[in-house]
């Protein structure tokens, strides 16, 4: 069997080393106006290149929408 | 119109403005050029995973200042977590707190609500929490470091306006820091009456994205605001229930 | 603002104001400067027997139109006589007609108001009938000639602003004529409701004459005029007992 | 006994041939702003010279002032 | 409680019943019973042209007084004959007056119902007018020979309960005859606050009728009229904005 | 009256009563006499050092259940200790639960109170806790334990009635435990509202013993509570803003 | 063409002499409860059979219904 | 200096020895409608007697009163 991760509510294979890979595999270079969390915790900008990502991983990735 | 200052920083307008539930783009930006709110809301949400859209930031970013929400959240560690994806998203230390306790009138949960915002107050950051039209909870909140008291008028998007104006006017005379109205305008005059009971300014989102016209609904809201507050300052005239002549009551011809 | 026609009158703006009761005649002057009525009313008086003092209608002739009214008239008698010489001393053929049938609460006496309404229509007169919020009586009064129909919202001076939305909007969904709320107006978001319902226009007095700060009321009266007519022409939202979030309910964190 | 006019809900003597010189004499000499009624109907500026006073008369001398 | 009296009749109860629109000829009955009306309204109208069915006559005649209403007619014609083949028809010289102007809120004409009432006054009726809301139309009433006046809560059937209770306080304060609520009634809190207002005695129909167990309604109707004349007797405690504790505010303990 | 079970005791009657600030003990028995309350509140304070006068309890205690309460009380540890004290002396489980945040407005400090309520409940209490009009405390206060949760309508003793319908519907659709209506009562038609929206009971105290006739106004709010409880089984009609005519449309004269 | 008469609203031959006969036709024998006019005035019950129709007569003939 | 007590919110002279003696010396001799603390705690009447008082106490001695 493979090892998972959970990005935002949905499994799929561990397909990225760091929370940048997985970012960058969905287009997303720049910080601007997204944020990420791994297991519950913030990751900032600055360590996306640096959190290794592991099975069983919970990510979150946001951003603003509209709301009131 | 006198400015409004929150946690130390200057509010040129008293409107605040929420950025969900409009028609398209196009019509939030009229409408917010119209209403010109001191601060725009926005939610944070997971991005769609089939990839990286244009962020409302991109649209509003250079115009208005956001202000992210913890909209929907029910437990403290969401809405926590949520401040924080918001803040690092924004890159703003301002958080419109919500804790709902009740799906179906988006109440919030008090208790939860006075937790989070001691533990973000913590943090370093700027908190608004949306509350009940409760004095004792508004003061509490207060207490614990809120920069500014948002209580309900009516369930958010109810458009009942403000159901118990005692209420808010006992928050206003025993907050120490600003009362902004927020949830339950269904028109201007809701708007108007808000700032003529004392708060120090109006947050509104659905009166003005589900209007018939919004951009027209958000002037008049922009108006509302500047005439309740105007109206406030200048001291009404007391209630009376019989008449009082506007009109000289001697000199009639014929007597 | 979208103009009003009266009598086939254009009018700038749909506030009018009462010239009675100012602490001074430089407030209302300040008053009217802050407020843009379109109209503004005067009563009709005997001259002091000492001797002829300036006129209002030096003082405010040239800048505003004035309509003179029969304020505190209680028959058709008084009433007819008081418009005739209002028409003369202010060469005017508009008149706001009041006959007033019960002194404490300031009503009119409709069936009086109808004679004389017919009877100065037949003489030429432009009529503005102040009368109750009876949706028959309106109709009637438009029917013998009336260019507008002016109900209260509550009585005159009262401050309590609209107490029956209902018959006004009841009036305003049946009436021929354009329908100005007098009487009742309170504060700045009473006008704005007024508006909201569905009214033509405003006309008030007391409000802005006895306000701690008549200047600053004048303006909210103003702003709030506009505000009330934009989210009347926007269409506002329905009212509902539970909530509407405003916020996307999905993609919430932690899902 | 002396003839009396009544002018303004008050008794005096009958001391003017006609409205003109009633409103002279009370220093209204332009009509601006001023209507008069004489047994209560009303005499245009234009006849104020020409209505003969007689005693008896109820005389009306109005003018605006502020009201709602 | 008690006792009203009206023309110089007294009568037991204050609460008078309509008897239209139930959804049978037993719930009827059985709502009557309950509800103990000391007066009960009928229609007159045309017999249906296949024959003689058996009449309300028969049916109530003999438990209870009946009084004949004009409901419907638009002018003081067929007001005035509607009244006469009630008298007839039921032997009664009294007659609840209707003048209806406005088909959509059942408003009245009171310019007609004035000449009619006069009319039927001088025709030896017993005249009980269906009226708005207007102290100065039912002080008319009063002084062409109204035995009592009848004024609008809301509009009939709408269940809006009473609208203006500064009317109705004002009308109660200042007519010579017995004042009724008449229309508008929805539920028990609305019959009650009638009779707080003042007013002698509610004459209701829609709020049973209509009702989803209209015998248990009607039960409700007649404890709450007794309910509100008694609180109008006993003279309730004046309304303040902050609290009054009950309790004592000495003596507690850790002092 | 269908009866009302809490905590598993049948209540006979759903009109509790305080029992202070009467103008004397006369009247006091008198109303209690004419109110038929099935629980009568009381408070617990520290006798008179001048020694021991006659006991509440031996006047009321054989007649009536007697409900302690801790009003006033503005901490967990006073409310909890006011409570043991109040079991001890009137040997009853069952305690009205007040945590005052707010002297002016009397509003609960909804925080201690969660607190003391669970506190309350472990230590085999039937917590009967007073708090505000929070649907979501509510919720939390009937999840701790407690027996009924008691809402208030308005400010205790402000005669306000029942400023937020809205809210006390909610709290009754949402609450698994009965909800009875407490403070701001001022007249019988608040008491009945109170039922009409749903509330299992009412409880009040300065509207009957501040009434001009305090005797009279408890019988009055005995008859309200009847009429409110009927009347919503019975089920109300719905509101419409135009009329509903309650005599036929058809077969007038003349047509 | 026929004589007619107009009750309660509809058109109909003339075939009663009075109103008494009118009534008599319709099963309506004993006046308790009905009410009748001729021409937009009462006849009283008293008056039922003296009362002639003639064409062109207009002929209410009410009873009492539920009503509020 | 004497040793004192309490009661009520009233600095008073230790003079009992017992709550049950405090109590007789206010009169209260049957527990019927009162409750006391010692110290914020509850002393059921069953303890009256054997609860001892001693120099700083601080004693509540409550009953009912009108209340909402």
């Amino acid at each position: 069997m493979n090892a998972t991760i959970r990005v935002n509510g949905t499994e799929e294979p561990l397909a990225a080393a760091t929370v940048a890979e997985l970012l960058a595999a969905r287009g997303i270079s720049r910080p601007r106006g997204v944020a990420v969390a791994v297991n519950g915790a913030l990751v900032t900008a600055r360590n996306w290149a640096a959190v290794a990502l592991a099975a069983g991983d919970t990510i979150e990735i946001v951003k603003p929408f509209g709301g009131g | 119109m006198d400015a409004l200052t929150i946690a130390g920083r200057a509010l040129g307008s008293r409107l605040f403005m929420g950025s969900g539930g409009y028609p398209n783009q196009q019509v939030l930006l009229d409408s917010l050029t119209a209403g010109e709110p001191s601060l725009v809301t926005v939610a944070i949400r997971r991005i769609s995973l089939e990839g990286y859209a244009e962020s409302l930031l991109d649209v509003l970013g250079d115009r208005y200042a956001l202000l992210p929400n913890t909209a929907g959240c029910m437990t403290v560690k969401d809405a926590v977590l949520t401040a924080e994806l918001g803040r690092e998203a924004l890159q703003t230390h301002w958080v419109k707190l919500e804790l709902i306790g009740d799906r179906e009138t988006q109440y919030p949960d008090v208790i939860q609500l006075l937790e989070a915002t001691e533990t973000l107050v913590a943090a370093g950051f700027i908190v608004l929490p949306y509350c009940n039209d409760d004095p004792v909870t508004c003061r509490k909140l207060a207490d614990v470091g809120a920069a500014a008291v948002m209580p309900l008028g009516s369930p958010i998007g109810s458009g009942l306006g403000i159901v118990n104006p005692h209420a808010i006017e006992r928050i206003v005379a025993t907050s120490p820091v600003p009362v902004i109205l927020d949830a339950g305008v269904g028109t201007a005059s809701d708007a108007a009456l808000a700032m003529e009971l004392g708060c120090d300014g109006v947050l509104l989102n659905t009166a003005v994205a589900r209007a018939r016209d919004p951009r027209r609904m958000a002037a008049a809201m922009r108006a509302a605001v500047v005439a309740g507050r105007e109206a406030r300052l200048a001291g009404r005239i007391p209630r009376r229930t019989l008449a009082e002549p506007s009109s000289p009551q001697l000199g009639l011809i014929g007597g």
